[in-house]
């Protein structure tokens, strides 16, 4: 029973204003092209949840879908700050709700796993605490010691690309697997992002790969190169580049203005992003091969 | 090569690789603790073992790597795990001996803040927030901070503890029932400042060159000045060539 | 750096007289070669913990390792009854302390992660909390409703059976996973035993493949059919026909002790038993070949 | 083939496969429950999807499964996770939709003893335990037993809850908090037991040739019949047909 779907219907269908999404991914497998479809098609009030923002939430935020950010690191990893996301918090124009990681991952940890709160060791770093009361204490039913703990967060779309899945939305990962798995059991509705799509039987052959099982999966959408200037480990690399201009684009909300009518409005999709990337990037950002040894599930 | 001179960046490379021991899991991000690691790993601490808050254990990278979410770090890696795994099995379990932390402002008795300058709800600056240091500075065995040294990043009281080293000193830290032994060292372009008996950040030892009050001017607290307070050793010339030749041989980081 | 040790020298160097030992494996790699190491060493007074004892805690309880049994599930899987543990519990010579499945996991899981415990959606059946006080409860401070939990399992050892280790311990499994990770990570001191010992460069051909990583390890022993009569998933299948003998082996103790003094004190090690199975066993437990398809991790 | 002559064993496979539904998510053991989900796929279910406590996922086992850990159930199988995610991402999480369940005893509520006859402390004849099955019964959507009927497997009240139905009846279920729908019903090789509107197990439906004071004789509370208590459809010759030859063919469990 196939759930492919083109990316347009698929969020079309999944994702409504007002929405709580996570879009997933640590550093690795960011689903951009999901995000600039959302933006051309002007849906707004979005509650954004990403541990680190990364400029896939500050696109967003800057083209102006979201009412609040729930996040754990707001910056452009290796770079910087995250200009427009800093810009609307300081200016009071975004709401936020902020956690440490493992707050943030125990949320979702929480929200996978049906549990009522994930506890964790003290930190002794409370100021965090006080401003967000998301966090409560529990007592230790054994010592009696102080236990902190966080809500589940159960977001009611993910979105989530992958290397590989089926047509039922059976996914399999590798390289960093962030928070991928926790944030498609956590959510409401799930569209996953593919690479590359193959067939049932590639699944099959490593059983211990699949991450996500196509039953918690509402739409398989066919999308290459979804992840940059992200990348995907494997089919190509991270545009550290583009992360070091982005620096520069998001300056201002006139640069990022312009940035997004050429390459999120001016585009109807990620293959013509991908074309107008042009050959040199095409290039700079191949990745070699370097396979798996395999292993053997025998033949019973 | 002119081991003679050096900057500021390599001097705190070499002297924060110093501080590394064999066998060390060390919790280490991207830029000059990379470098350090990867510095100690090549001279004193060849069985230290990195692992990094995207979940990647044992990476060695082909190539220097520009996020701590690089795939050269995965590709030739002993193992990867998803990132509930790394902070609760390796970092709240225990398994870490050494977390290098960072941030806007360093106080007196070790807390640092990462997140805001000014109010919370109304921030003057805005800063990029926790992401694992809360975790880092309270459950890794060792910590250590790496930092120009500048009045500013040196404030008597941070604005916002988003991770804590000493809180206020005395046995603060300790009634919190974190695990870790907090801060042992800031590594700055000066020289290295290291808790007292109290918890408050004293001059352990200066560089080759930089004198007490020089430090003391650069710091926004009255600095104490360790009993046993040592010069430096500078950066041998074959601790600058592996750096300069091998490791950021771009000068990405130096 | 290499931590290879036989298989004896392991047991002898980390597990003591008392020890609380978790040997490790869902239906699956149980490490039978060391419960019979064990044995032959006379180590005694141990507290025994599995979710599922299966025959291999029968087995040391018949001959005498025990006081204290921790389970979640007392049968021989597919066949019954364990015979050995049945009556030493009935006629109150074994010490027990129960969970359901969850709660055992739970406690795993607790103890891996350095969490004070792990909480538990409530299922209604008290019976067993009211029997076992390490279960208590909580109030969920978000909604008042009662929480179970457990406490941290931390076993002074663990024995893991993987498919394939380096030296160092990097290890990987595949096929059911059971509790082998959190068992590693929950243990202060952790034996591997070792189908088959690689170069570290397949290891680390598969990062993602490593569910237990060298830190944790304290002993790599390369041992072949360690797990027989249960199985390596792709080196040898599990002996169903054996376990159906057990039924009856076990009937009386007389008759374990006969097993014992055979297949047990009566050889030296593994080899010599997987010898005397013979060929007809051998061949009957063959694994054919069904390979995973390589990914590939891309050469950056 | 003989369609008209059908075992116990048959007849209750054939009778719980029945209670699937397509696209079911089945948490699924070995024996009759397998060969009655086997069933369902093959007949009116083809997409429900079996998971296994084992941690096993969409399994295309080339034999018949002996453990609910064989081999066969893992190659070719779409997922595997570890026994800790099996209970919490897709157990305790909502993710399935029917588990089967059985025991030593079932009480008129559906509650269920696999634990111990007698005392705990000292018991007569101590049982398997819970494995997987507490929390099965509580956040399983629906869950099914299968029993041969037997008067001292159906006491009025269980010895001890290894599992729960409706407790005592009522609301007593509901008001524990548990997630799932408790039993729906009991096939056994004389009918059906369904819960009434107050929990109480009820004849919801005889075997063809089955008195109703037959099963009241083999059960041990004053059994009721429920108003619109059925006859069940005998055996098909194609539902016999699939499960002699094509699931069981050494009858190892029919």
């Amino acid at each position: 029973m196939t759930k492919l779907v083109s990316l347009p219907d698929a969020i079309r269908t999944h994702l409504h204003d007002g929405d709580l999404l996570y879009a997933s991914g640590f550093t690795h497998l960011i689903p951009f092209a999901a995000a600039h479809e959302i933006i051309r098609q002007g849906i707004t009030g979005l509650t954004l949840a990403r541990a680190t923002p990364d400029l896939i939430y500050d696109q967003m935020v800057a083209a102006g879908c979201a009412r609040k950010l729930i996040f754990s690191y707001m910056g452009n990893p290796g770079v910087g700050s995250l200009r427009r996301l800093r810009a609307a918090i300081e200016s009071g124009e975004l709401a936020w709700e902020e956690y440490s990681h493992f707050g943030m991952i125990s949320r979702l940890r929480a929200g996978a796993s049906g549990l009522p709160f994930m506890p964790m060791k003290p930190t002794g770093a409370e100021d965090l605490a006080s401003k967000n009361p998301q966090y409560r204490q529990v007592s230790d039913p054994y010592t009696g010691e102080r236990v902190v703990v966080v809500p589940p967060l159960t977001p009611d779309v993910a979105i989530i690309h992958v290397q590989r899945a089926d047509v039922q939305g059976n996914a399999q990962v590798w390289g960093i697997l962030g928070e991928q798995q926790l944030a498609a059991f956590a959510s409401q509705r799930v569209i996953l992002t593919v690479e590359e799509i193959v067939d049932e039987a590639v699944i099959r052959s490593d059983p211990n790969r699949t991450v996500i099982p196509g039953m918690v999966v509402d739409a398989v959408c066919h999308v290459p190169y979804c992840a940059h200037p992200s990348y995907t480990q494997g089919y190509y690399d991270r545009d550290n580049d583009f992360y070091l201009a982005w620096d520069e684009i998001s300056k201002t909300q006139e640069s990022v203005q312009a940035y997004l009518d050429e390459w999120v409005y001016g585009l109807p999709d990620r293959q013509a992003y991908w074309e107008k990337l042009g050959p040199e990037v095409h290039e700079r950002l191949q990745a070699g091969e370097r396979l798996s040894q395999p292993v053997n599930y025998g033949e019973y | 090569m002119d081991s003679q001179h050096y900057n500021s960046q390599e001097l705190m490379v070499v002297n924060a690789a110093r501080l590394l021991k064999d066998h060390d899991v060390v919790f280490v991000g991207v830029g000059i603790p990379n470098l350090a690691c990867n510095l100690a790993m090549r001279t004193h601490a060849p069985h230290l073992q990195m692992i990094y808050e995207a979940g990647v254990i044992g990476a060695q990278p082909a190539r220097l790597p520009l996020s701590i979410g690089d795939p050269s770090l995965v590709t030739g890696a002993t193992a990867v795990c998803s990132m509930y795994d790394i902070f609760s099995l390796y970092l709240q379990r225990g398994n870490v001996d050494v977390g290098f932390l960072g941030g806007a402002q360093i106080d007196q008795f070790g807390n640092i803040n990462a997140t805001v300058i000014g109010d919370y709800d109304h921030p003057k600056v805005r800063l990029p927030g926790s992401g694992g240091a809360m975790e880092i500075a309270a459950w890794a065995n060792r910590c250590y901070i790496i930092t120009p040294h500048q009045k500013r990043r040196f404030p008597a009281r941070v604005d916002f503890h988003t991770s804590i080293g000493f809180l206020t000193g005395g046995d603060a830290r300790a009634s919190t029932g974190v695990r870790g032994g907090g801060p042992q060292a800031v590594v700055t372009d000066l020289g290295v400042l290291k808790p007292d008996q109290h918890g408050e950040l004293v001059l352990a030892a200066m560089h080759p060159g930089v004198t007490y009050d020089v430090v003391a001017e650069h710091t926004g607290w009255p600095l104490k000045k360790a009993p046993d307070c040592q010069v430096t050793e500078p950066p041998t010339a074959e601790e600058l060539r592996i750096l300069r030749d091998e490791l950021d041989p771009q000068r990405i980081y130096i």
